[in-house]
């Protein structure tokens, strides 16, 4: 793991007080993030606590009813340039005229008006991008035929090629297979730590994370905590963030957070998860 | 571009060469786009650039070789003038003017066609491209004579609009014109007219011809006659405004509401008030006879038919345009004798032989 | 009461036979195309159900040339072209296409036949005119076809309901479940082609496919459970329809006066009017997101 | 080989023109129709001309004005309307809708006016110069559009989330798209009807994307194939006098089945060798 905070004084993204209401339901409360360059962020949270809104406030398709956002340096107001996104799924027909290639093609110059103009450099930079995700194999089929893995790996490939400061993952994993899941992580993870880019990728599930992360922002009814495992992981902290007691137990070198009051409720917590890691803490 | 500006100067010439006294003949829309083409052509010669680019093949096929156009002037065809009915019974009244001196193609052709849905094929569109003389009803019966002579522009043409030539507004209701008993006479005349232009040593058959069709229409016009006597104001039942005109020159009242022939000619829904109306007419005896389209029937018109039957009302048939087998003055004698019949002696009759 | 009613109807409506039998037969086709519109909106189906209208067209021109009666051309047609589209696009996302491509052959070989119609048979435009017909001059001899085919569709559909409804929301359960969700599909269309064909027959495509579609996706806006969404569609498609009745008889005394508006028209306005009450009504949400970003500014 | 009138005659040379650029402009809108999944759009749009043509009737004015207008307002209802999934509900509501008011046109109107029908037909042995020029000027707007459009649009078209977050204005680019369309159907459906603008919208591609994935190729190869159906037809349909519009989707069709076969062929021989295949 790197060191995150060393040296690197401005953060790539600096969410300031952000609040979220919808009618009278606060979405999100008064949350505060710092990503700095060459992190890799778990956003971790359960449905409803709010990922998809603060996604939303973060690639700028959202203004937050209160606080600020800030994308890459202060005065940098192109937020959504320095972005690259990779969405969960790809709602394709089987028979959609595109390849992968085109597909990734259009991480370069997608939002740009006009014909795209037949370049080299442009080809070259395209199936160098396919060779980084390992993505050469299959980068002539058609996308809607490709499996969710494959899809994966070209939207990261996509992403990539606008050159970002911060990828973002919306929930890359929930239709992937584990060993799917295991190498999109390494990949990013790898990639991220090479070019110095900051990865923030979501998931409802922290599990296969734990070897990569660096920090993790655990959303829990709109409300966000910010840090290191251990010491996001903490009774008295969730406790703190859900409002009712919180346990987070050690068990065989095993995390379990646990749904305090809840017990009584059939014998099952309410609010069990349970991370796996090496470390132990 | 070298093909059209070819064109347009043969069109100039041709002019000279087909230029007539026409003074009698300026109430009817005649069309004649001298050199107009060859004009337009050369003046947006920047925006057909493209179009130049994408059709160079096609021309380069016909520019060197052969004249569109010249293969059809009457000198070249033994005297024979190639004329166009835009619907059948104007094409018979055009052979019966012309004899041996036209060839007439009918573009809504034997035995029987229904014009609400007709889409012109590429061998109309041939034929019209090189007739000399069109005859066409107009007031959107026949719109696509319209679009055809507007695809092949042709200086020496004249187009008979008939609706134009007896002067009918563009609102008039209904178009079914060839049904009233003046109108082939004034279409005849300029046929004849035209005709003489372009064969001027002919002329006196053509004149014997049209006095000898004016004539024919007589037996037509006595049996209209003999109805308006003997049935005058007799109410009958129609479903469409087919045969209107020639029930209003025997003077019977159709008691059909507009509303309802309207709605079956144009194929939309009719009015319950007014189907009600037309329905009573049948089930009260109020009228004698239903007056049906013979060429368009849906299921509303085969509602009523049964509906005749059942209530003992004969039922005629008419055509839209001429059936096989008959001529136009037969065709309008035989459906005159039905109707009369159908009055008389309560026959229905469905179909012409 | 006497003036408010003769305000909402126009004199004579009561009394019209034609009318009593449009309301009458008219409900029955809005019922039972309601209750296959529910399930032709959750399976994404609204294109095929549209070509099915104009496969029928392509049938009735061939019986024209073949001289037999349309219905049979129709009912024959808008099943084999349903099959056609069923085995060309089995995957979902093929479908539209191959409805689209099913459907242009259909429109072409209804274009040859009319052809065919207009120069050897006196008899063409019909099919043409098959788009508006009227509801208010039914053929008697398509009453009792009509019945027939309403009886049927609805007691099919009354006994495939579950396997049908668990094979148009999740084809793999339904598929483990053992039901065989090709049959079912297939079954499907056939029933839908039987009742676009006929109400096509008795009131014209327009109206009939209006009825499948609209009336049934505003149920689907208005509730989340089947069999009430079911229920909404046929009595929304039933209010249309009289709706639809009363406001063509009334409209014939509006102006231009003598002519009655047409009562397609009617319907098919009522239909896309409760279409778009109904979703503004579930839209609620989506109001939020602007209210949101109204806050920040 | 061939006779010369098939060249020459002045209605058949309007016939190649109008029928080429038609061709051209609906190959290159249909693949984006397609990319969208949009069939069914493309069979509402040149029909909802329709009530436009009717209304023209009914209001004596020209009735190209009444189908541009209700081509190009019908796709921006749809566009507004319709959202992902329920596209095709929207699509089909508004095609009744206005085919209802052309209903209500042709019910008012007093005189003769199934001319409204004829709009449906086109007519591409009719096409004047005039028409002609129009076209070739509404051709080239169009497709300068949607060169314009072209890379926003097939992104948004892949992803909707992945444009928004490059900042493209999706919502914009759509609407114009779909505008493009109801241009296109304007421009299409007097010279070769509401039946031949969908055949070519839809069947070119449908072909093409059989044969190949990549977006250029597609383009490319529907390009080809819809300009040969539309010269074949005009060849066919000279001889034989038969409707071009049969040929063309005859044309369309086969050319549709026999890629299908290919793929199948293609499909059998790659389960044999799984790892040359792609």
């Amino acid at each position: 793991m790197m060191d995150w905070a060393a040296g690197k004084d401005d953060p790539v993204l600096a969410l300031d007080n952000i609040s979220v209401q919808f009618d009278k339901r606060c979405v999100l409360k008064n949350v505060n993030i710092r990503v700095y360059p060459g992190e890799f962020i778990g956003l971790i949270g359960s449905n409803g606590a709010g990922k998809s809104t603060l996604l939303k406030v973060i690639l700028g398709l959202l203004s937050p009813t209160q606080g600020t956002v800030q994308v890459g340096g202060p005065a940098d107001g192109k937020g959504e340039r320095l972005m690259g996104y990779v969405p969960q799924k790809l709602f394709l027909a089987p028979d959609i005229p595109l390849r992968g290639r085109d597909l990734v093609a259009l991480g370069l110059d997608g939002h740009r008006w006009g014909i795209p103009l037949f370049s080299k450099e442009r080809k070259r930079r395209v199936s160098e991008i396919l060779e980084a995700v390992d993505a050469a194999r299959y980068a002539d089929a058609p996308v809607g035929q490709l499996s969710g893995g494959e899809q994966q790996r070209l939207l990261i490939a996509q992403a990539l090629l606008t050159d970002p400061q911060i990828l973002l993952l919306d929930e890359p994993l929930s239709n992937l297979d584990i060993k799917s899941a295991y190498e999109v992580i390494q990949l990013v993870s790898r990639i991220g730590r090479e070019k110095g880019i900051a990865v923030i990728l979501v998931a409802h599930d922290m599990n296969p994370l734990l070897g990569v992360m660096d920090r993790v922002v655990y959303l829990a009814d709109g409300k966000a905590l910010m840090g290191q495992i251990p010491d996001v992981f903490r009774s008295d902290v969730l406790s703190d963030l859900y409002g009712y007691p919180v346990e987070v137990l050690n068990v065989q070198g095993r995390i379990m957070v646990v749904g305090g009051r809840n017990f009584e409720n059939n014998g099952y917590p309410r609010e069990a998860i349970c991370c796996e890691s090496n470390e132990v803490l | 571009m070298t093909a059209d500006r070819v064109r347009g100067e043969r069109v100039k010439n041709k002019r000279v060469n087909t230029n007539m006294k026409d003074d009698d003949l300026s109430y009817l829309k005649v069309v004649r786009k001298t050199g107009v083409q060859g004009r337009r052509v050369e003046g947006r010669g920047v925006l057909l650039a493209i179009l130049v680019a994408l059709t160079s093949i096609s021309l380069l096929g016909g520019c060197g070789t052969q004249s569109p156009t010249a293969k059809v002037t009457p000198s070249t065809r033994e005297k024979s003038v190639l004329a166009v009915g835009a619907e059948n019974e104007y094409a018979d009244v055009i052979r019966q003017i012309g004899g041996k001196y036209v060839s007439v193609t009918a573009i809504m052709s034997d035995p029987s066609v229904d014009p609400h849905s007709y889409e012109a094929d590429t061998r109309d569109a041939s034929i019209v491209s090189k007739a000399t003389l069109i005859v066409q009803n107009g007031l959107g019966y026949d719109d696509f004579m319209n679009k055809l002579e507007a695809g092949s522009p042709h200086s020496g043409r004249v187009v008979i609009d008939v609706a134009q030539a007896l002067g009918y507004s563009e609102n008039t209701a209904n178009p079914h014109l060839w049904y009233k008993p003046e109108t082939m006479p004034k279409v005849a005349a300029p046929i004849a007219k035209d005709l003489e232009r372009q064969l001027p040593s002919e002329k006196p058959y053509f004149e014997d011809q049209l006095t000898k069709f004016n004539d024919s229409l007589k037996t037509w016009h006595d049996d209209l006659n003999q109805l308006h006597k003997a049935y005058g104001n007799t109410g009958v039942a129609v479903t469409e405004p087919v045969a209107d005109y020639m029930l209003e020159a025997a003077q019977l009242q159709v008691k059909t509401p507009w509303g309802f022939q309207a709605a079956v000619m144009n194929g939309t829904d009719p009015s319950p008030q007014d189907v009600k109306i037309q329905q009573n007419l049948l089930i009260d005896k109020q009228v004698k006879v239903l007056i049906y389209n013979q060429q368009a029937v849906d299921s509303a018109t085969t509602a009523l038919l049964q509906l005749a039957k059942r209530h003992g009302i004969p039922v005629v048939g008419v055509y839209e345009t001429m059936p096989p087998n008959h001529t136009y003055q037969t065709w309008m004698e035989d459906e005159a004798t039905n109707l009369l019949k159908a009055l008389k002696s309560g026959v229905s009759t469905e179909t012409l032989k | 009461m006497t003036r408010l009613g003769e305000l909402l109807f126009a004199p004579g409506f009561f009394q019209s036979a034609e009318v009593t039998r449009a309301l009458l037969l008219g409900s029955m086709v809005a019922a039972i195309s309601g209750l296959m519109g529910v399930f032709v909106v959750i399976r994404g189906q609204a294109f095929i159900a549209h070509a099915l209208a104009d496969f029928g067209g392509a049938g009735a021109a061939v019986a024209f040339l073949v001289r037999i009666n349309p219905v049979w051309g129709f009912l024959t047609f808008g099943v084999l072209a349903a099959t056609g589209v069923e085995f060309l696009g089995k995957r979902a996302g093929e479908r539209d296409l191959s409805t689209g491509i099913v459907l242009s052959v259909a429109l072409g070989v209804e274009s040859l036949f009319l052809y065919l119609d207009t120069h050897y048979t006196g008899h063409a435009g019909a099919p043409m005119l098959i788009l508006f017909g009227s509801i208010f001059l039914v053929a008697p001899f398509t009453v009792p076809i009509i019945m027939a085919l309403t009886v049927t569709t609805g007691v099919t559909l009354d006994l495939i309901y579950r396997p049908l409804l668990l094979s148009s929301i999740d084809p793999e359960l339904a598929r483990i479940r053992g039901v065989p969700v090709q049959a079912m599909s297939l079954i499907f269309v056939i029933l839908l082609s039987l009742v676009v064909e006929e109400g096509s027959l008795m009131m014209g495509a327009l109206l009939s496919i209006s009825l499948l579609i609209g009336p049934a996706a505003a149920a689907t806006h208005l509730t989340h459970r089947m069999g009430w969404a079911m229920l909404w569609s046929a009595l929304l498609g039933i209010t249309a329809m009289w709706m639809g009745i009363v406001l063509a008889y009334d409209s014939f005394y509006w102006p231009p006066a003598g002519r009655g508006w047409p009562v397609s028209f009617f319907i098919c306005v009522l239909v896309l009017l409760f279409y778009l009450l109904a979703r503004l009504s579930s839209q609620r949400s989506q109001v939020k997101v602007r209210v949101a970003r109204k806050c920040d500014a | 080989m061939f006779s010369s009138g098939l060249f020459t005659e002045t209605f058949m040379v309007h016939a190649w023109m109008g029928g080429t650029m038609v061709a051209v402009l609906c190959a290159l809108v249909g693949f984006f129709v397609v990319m969208r999944d949009s069939a069914f759009v493309a069979h509402t749009v040149p029909q909802a001309g329709f009530a436009g043509g009717a209304g023209a009737v009914f209001l004596n004015v020209n009735p190209l004005y009444g189908l541009s207008v209700f081509a190009v307002g019908g796709a921006l209802l749809i566009g507004y309307l319709g959202t992902r999934e329920r596209n095709d509900v929207a699509t089909a509501l508004i095609l009744v809708a206005a085919l209802g008011t052309g209903a209500l046109f042709l019910g008012l109107t007093n005189k003769y006016a199934t001319g409204a029908y004829a709009l449906l037909f086109g007519q591409l042995v009719g096409v004047s110069s005039e028409q002609i020029v129009t076209t070739a000027i509404l051709s080239l707007i169009c497709l300068l559009a949607l060169a314009f459009l072209y890379r926003p649009l097939l992104l948004a078209s892949v992803s909707k989330e992945i444009a928004q977050s490059r900042g493209i204005p999706v919502r914009w680019v759509e609407m114009c798209f779909m505008v493009i369309v109801g241009l296109t159907a304007a421009i299409t459906v007097p010279v070769v009807g509401a039946l031949l603008c969908f055949s070519l919208l839809i069947g070119p591609t449908a072909v093409s994307i059989l044969l190949t994935s990549s977006s250029e190729k597609v383009m490319a190869l529907s390009l080809l194939f819809s300009v040969l159906t539309v010269w074949l037809s005009l060849i066919l349909g000279y001889y034989s006098g038969w409707p071009i519009g049969f040929f063309v989707s005859i044309i369309g069709a086969i050319l549709y089945l026999a890629a299908r076969s290919i793929k199948l062929f293609r499909y059998k021989t790659r389960a044999l060798f799984p790892h040359h295949a792609r």
